[in-house]
């Protein structure tokens, strides 16, 4: 019996060694290690790659990635949940055909989406044409190259992340509670505020998690269209890699962030 | 006057009727249940009362006012559900205090309003446990005192015991009536269950097919069915089948039931020869004896022999064949009966019951037949 | 010789002891049954029959084979799900088919006796369609075709009415009994209802907290619980609780239930004067008169006053107080009886019943108590 | 009624035109539009970004990409069967564990993840070097920029997106069924092949749509680990984008890949 259950769970530590432990340590090792000319690292170990951490713009650019990603995940959640109380609540034959929407933006490459947001936004493209002509915004307003366009493509590009854990925990979510709490009183939303949503609180976390998290590290929507007033830390791993060459320096600014941002989960599991 | 009314009430799901002109009165203080088989409507008149479905004609009144198109969270009746629908996040003494919250009442009215109904349905100990660390019939109790904290004029309960083992079925029923002597609040009760409805009820309404069949007390709706699926579906019955051959006095007849069988019928309308007719006999009507019976008068005599016999403990029923009639007789096991000796399969014995006791159905249907727990050689054609 | 035998079988989950100790021999041929409320152990049995399960100790030998150890496919036996697990990617013939195509029987063989048992149960014209296409009853009915089709040694019966409809579950215990006269194969059938093991079973074993409590036919389990569980879980009863005053004869005494109640018991074993003793009363062994009956030798008589009365159409249940006891008493509707008129709330009645319907129990736990269908006028305490 | 349908339903409606309809119609529509040299596209009409579809080089790379997606689905599919199924069978409690492990593989930074396998596969990283003393491999041996570098690299990337809809899918399967078909003389083996597999098929479709898809158009993992023999078409449109500066070019080659892909599904769909 202990052998089998062993074997039962063998493949999912195995999968905790290979694809967090692994990564997550020679990211660390990497960081105390010296940069060499050719992009590679060099033998024994160095603190060096700890003074990429020294940039006097780092903090304004981590508050930003902050707020972005922030910003990002809570629009990602308030559009994600109609779409997957929908979802739940479709008859099997529509929820399979949902399912395929949800799916379907993958197919296109990503980078091509983003670039036909560019064109979109283009200040002589479609969009900011008509909204010139219907005297919408300023004839020099830029829709390229601001924050809010890094919101927008960022939204766009992570909301079936948001929409398929919020789906899978709404699929599974008693909606007869919902009855019982109208029976009981509760109006619409407020049967929505406190049953609902507590009911879904796993795939919310999940969601959350799934979209804030690669938010930090994102650099290529803010490379491509945002400005100089966007750059978040994700461009700055980029450049040390794709720029400088400089691996030790870039795993030290990610293993920053991964700690950043791991610590209060850490320190909140610990208290609970 | 009546405290709950349905009026004329239809209700489709796509082409499926659900309920088909449905009109229903229910008295202030009642325990009044729908009783039918799965699908009859019961379940849709309920959510309806409770406002989780609107008719698609028809309306709902409630201490005189129409409620048809109020929201549930409006309308002073509550529900507890068949799977009781308890919030899990919520441990009992919050799911209690819920409906009392949603209401906005001060936090001091709530605790002491919680702490009445905790112990209404004895469960002060099991407050601040987790919905899913309590037993199936805590649960249930749960959720009665869920609804019951906020007064509601009606209480709607669907099928609340189904889910349950039968001995605690049985007692959570008991505990339900002592509960409604208690409060006094009219109980809506929805069931498929005839002996919790027997049991339970001051009114019964048996539905099948979205309609209304009888309404009635226990007592009239057991003892003068109106149509086959009434006697079959409450209860177990014999149906006789035969035609009128004369009539004896102002109120009985003689029947013709088979080549060889004449009963007597006592009726409730006039009946000419010739006129066909649909008896319901009750098993427990039936006497068994093993030695000839003296004759009596407006008595039915019969011989047979016993083709099956079921022991249930406190009674046994047995199939006796009478030429082509097959009747079931149910005999309570006691030692005041005049024959000791219990009869066996394919033993001759004697069958008997008054005439008062058959009853003239006012309609029938041969496919209610099914419903009747039969012993049927039938069932299997083929030998292996 | 036993067919299907448990030794000494044990097995727990973490804490709980599921099944502790428990010895079982089943004849071939026999219908079995497996009794008692959720948690006594008896779906665990089963598991362990079927093989889904590993006893922590004890064995399990099917005509003579010691089966512990041997994986579900290899055994011949075959399980009826309570929720059915019919495959839902495969239709109803598919679904019967499954288990001779894990055996690679030909297409021909596979088509004739899929044939066959769809006969058997009646769904020639569900063929074809999807489960989900299907009634409850009729999914009954596959599961029973799928298990039965590949002519198990011992067919499984895992509570496979208890999630139909009362009437349903009524006929479709018919039809199972039926199937069992047709095939002859031994079947084990768990169940927590009483009614539904007490009409199929020929051998009913009940069990409670993991262990067996009596072993017996319908009859003697009924007629002779061995203890206050086994009486008051299988159908109704009075508990009565005294001591013995003096021996009468060999074979009855006379007992103080209380200070000014004296009844005659009829005892199986020496009582002495002092001894302390349990009796269970059917209430359908309580004659229930409203004038005094004659005294007669062997005869316990007491008046007291209606407490309660349920009406259930076939009969009635009265709750008759005298002094301290409360009594319960079924009385059948007939018209037999001397008396015409029904008794009602607070009419003053006698009551009798022989001393050997009394049975006296080997042990008593009054938690058991709670098990009876009592009306309870303690359980609501307070007034709101 | 109908009314507070249409309501219901307008989310995913409005996500479907927002997300499928209009990048796709977009690419569509940028294909046949001029390119400018400052790397926008011109106004008219053109033709010319269809040459791009002419690159002799074209068919082995398109059977290269196609095979490459294929066998690192299929592998995706193996090893996210028994992680789905042990997650599905575990307590809820662990449950919980194992989906945040398969969440936590986003929390460090996609780039730095391929560069950290850069280092373990490097030609004196710890891995060849291990394995060169062990003499399992040639002391001449690549394990970088090789078609099957690009293989684990991109099974590693995608793993979790085969597993969460597999586990989806293996947490409403009803393992009693599993019990039937062992009941009625399936080996532990069959029952699996033959009710398993067949439950979960939905979720078999939905994590091979979705590994499958995003491989065709993956360009960064084949840049980083590959070597010259392993490039894919994503690689090329990157390059029309990057390079080129050609947005037609790139959207053209895009556009090609989405209609291959898509009519075998529009066809078989027809069909059914």
């Amino acid at each position: 019996m202990k052998l089998q259950e062993l074997r039962a769970t063998f493949p999912s530590l195995l999968w905790l060694l290979v694809f967090v432990a692994v990564p997550t340590c020679l990211i660390f090792y990497i960081a105390f290690k010296p940069a060499t000319s050719n992009g590679g690292i060099g033998a024994g170990w160095s603190l060096d790659a700890m003074k990429a951490l020294a940039d006097p713009h780092f903090p304004a650019i981590i508050a930003r990635t902050l707020w972005i990603s922030f910003v990002t995940t809570a629009l990602c959640l308030l559009i994600a949940l109609p779409v997957a109380w929908t979802m739940a609540r479709a008859n099997p034959q529509w929820k399979q055909r949902l399912l395929l929407l949800v799916v379907v933006p993958f197919w296109t490459n990503f980078l091509i989406r983003v670039f036909a947001w560019k064109q979109i936004l283009h200040a002589e493209g479609f969009l900011a044409t008509l909204l010139k002509k219907l005297q919408l915004i300023d004839s020099n307003a830029m829709l390229l190259y601001q924050p809010s366009t890094v919101l927008l493509v960022s939204i766009y590009s992570f909301l079936p992340f948001a929409i398929l854990p919020l789906y899978a925990a709404a699929e599974k979510f008693d909606f007869s509670l919902l009855d019982a709490a109208r029976d009981l009183g509760a109006s619409r939303a407020r049967a929505i505020r406190q049953v609902f949503l507590p009911g879904i609180r796993q795939g919310l976390l999940t969601a959350a998690i799934v979209v804030f998290i690669p938010m930090l590290g994102s650099y290529i929507i803010p490379d491509l269209v945002g400005g100089k007033e966007s750059e978040m830390i994700g461009n700055k791993i980029a450049q040390r890699n794709f720029n400088d060459r400089n691996l030790p320096q870039a795993a030290a600014i990610s293993a920053a962030l991964t700690l950043a941002v791991l610590l209060p989960f850490a320190l909140r599991r610990r208290r609970s | 006057m009546s405290f709950l009314r349905f009026e004329n009430i239809r209700k489709s799901f796509g082409d499926f009727r659900a309920v088909d002109d449905v009109t229903l009165s229910i008295e202030k203080g009642q325990v009044f249940s729908l009783l039918g088989p799965s699908g009859c409507g019961k379940t849709t008149l309920l959510r309806m009362a409770a406002g989780f479905e609107q008719p698609d004609s028809g309306r709902i009144f409630l201490d005189g006012i129409d409620i048809t198109t109020l929201p549930p969270e409006q309308r002073k009746v509550n529900t507890v559900f068949q799977n009781y629908a308890l919030f899990p996040h919520l441990n009992v003494r919050e799911n209690i205090a819920f409906g009392l919250k949603m209401a906005r009442h001060g936090n001091d009215f709530i605790r002491s309003e919680v702490d009445r109904m905790l112990t209404l349905v004895d469960l002060e100990e099991q407050a601040d446990k987790r919905i899913s660390q309590i037993s199936g019939g805590q649960k249930q109790r749960v959720a009665i005192a869920r609804a019951l904290v906020n007064r509601p004029q009606v209480l709607l309960l669907d099928e609340p015991l189904a889910a349950l083992d039968l001995k605690l079925r049985q007692r959570l029923l008991v505990e339900l009536d002592a509960i409604h002597d208690e409060v006094g609040i009219t109980f809506l009760y929805v069931t498929h269950d005839q002996s919790e409805a027997m049991s339970i009820s001051d009114q019964i309404a048996v539905m099948n097919h979205g309609q209304v069949q009888q309404i009635g007390t226990p007592n009239e709706i057991y003892e003068t069915p109106r149509n086959s699926f009434v006697a079959a579906f409450i209860g177990d019955t014999n149906f006789l089948t035969g035609t009128v051959e004369n009539s004896l006095e102002a109120n009985t007849s003689l029947a013709r039931i088979d080549d060889d069988i004449t009963i007597i019928v006592e009726n409730d309308r006039p009946l000419r020869a010739g006129d066909p007719i649909h008896l319901s006999l009750r098993p427990e009507k039936i006497q068994l004896t093993r030695s000839e019976p003296p004759t009596a008068p407006q008595r039915n005599r019969l011989t047979g022999i016993i083709e099956d016999a079921i022991y249930y403990g406190s009674h046994t029923r047995y199939w006796v064949r009478c030429s082509s009639l097959k009747l079931c007789a149910e005999v309570q096991h006691r030692k005041f009966s005049l024959e000791e000796k219990a009869p066996h399969w394919g033993d001759t014995v004697w069958i008997q019951w008054q005439a008062e006791d058959g009853f003239l159905l006012h309609s029938y249907n041969a496919e209610d037949e099914s419903l009747l727990t039969l012993p049927e050689e039938e069932l299997i054609e083929e030998t292996p």
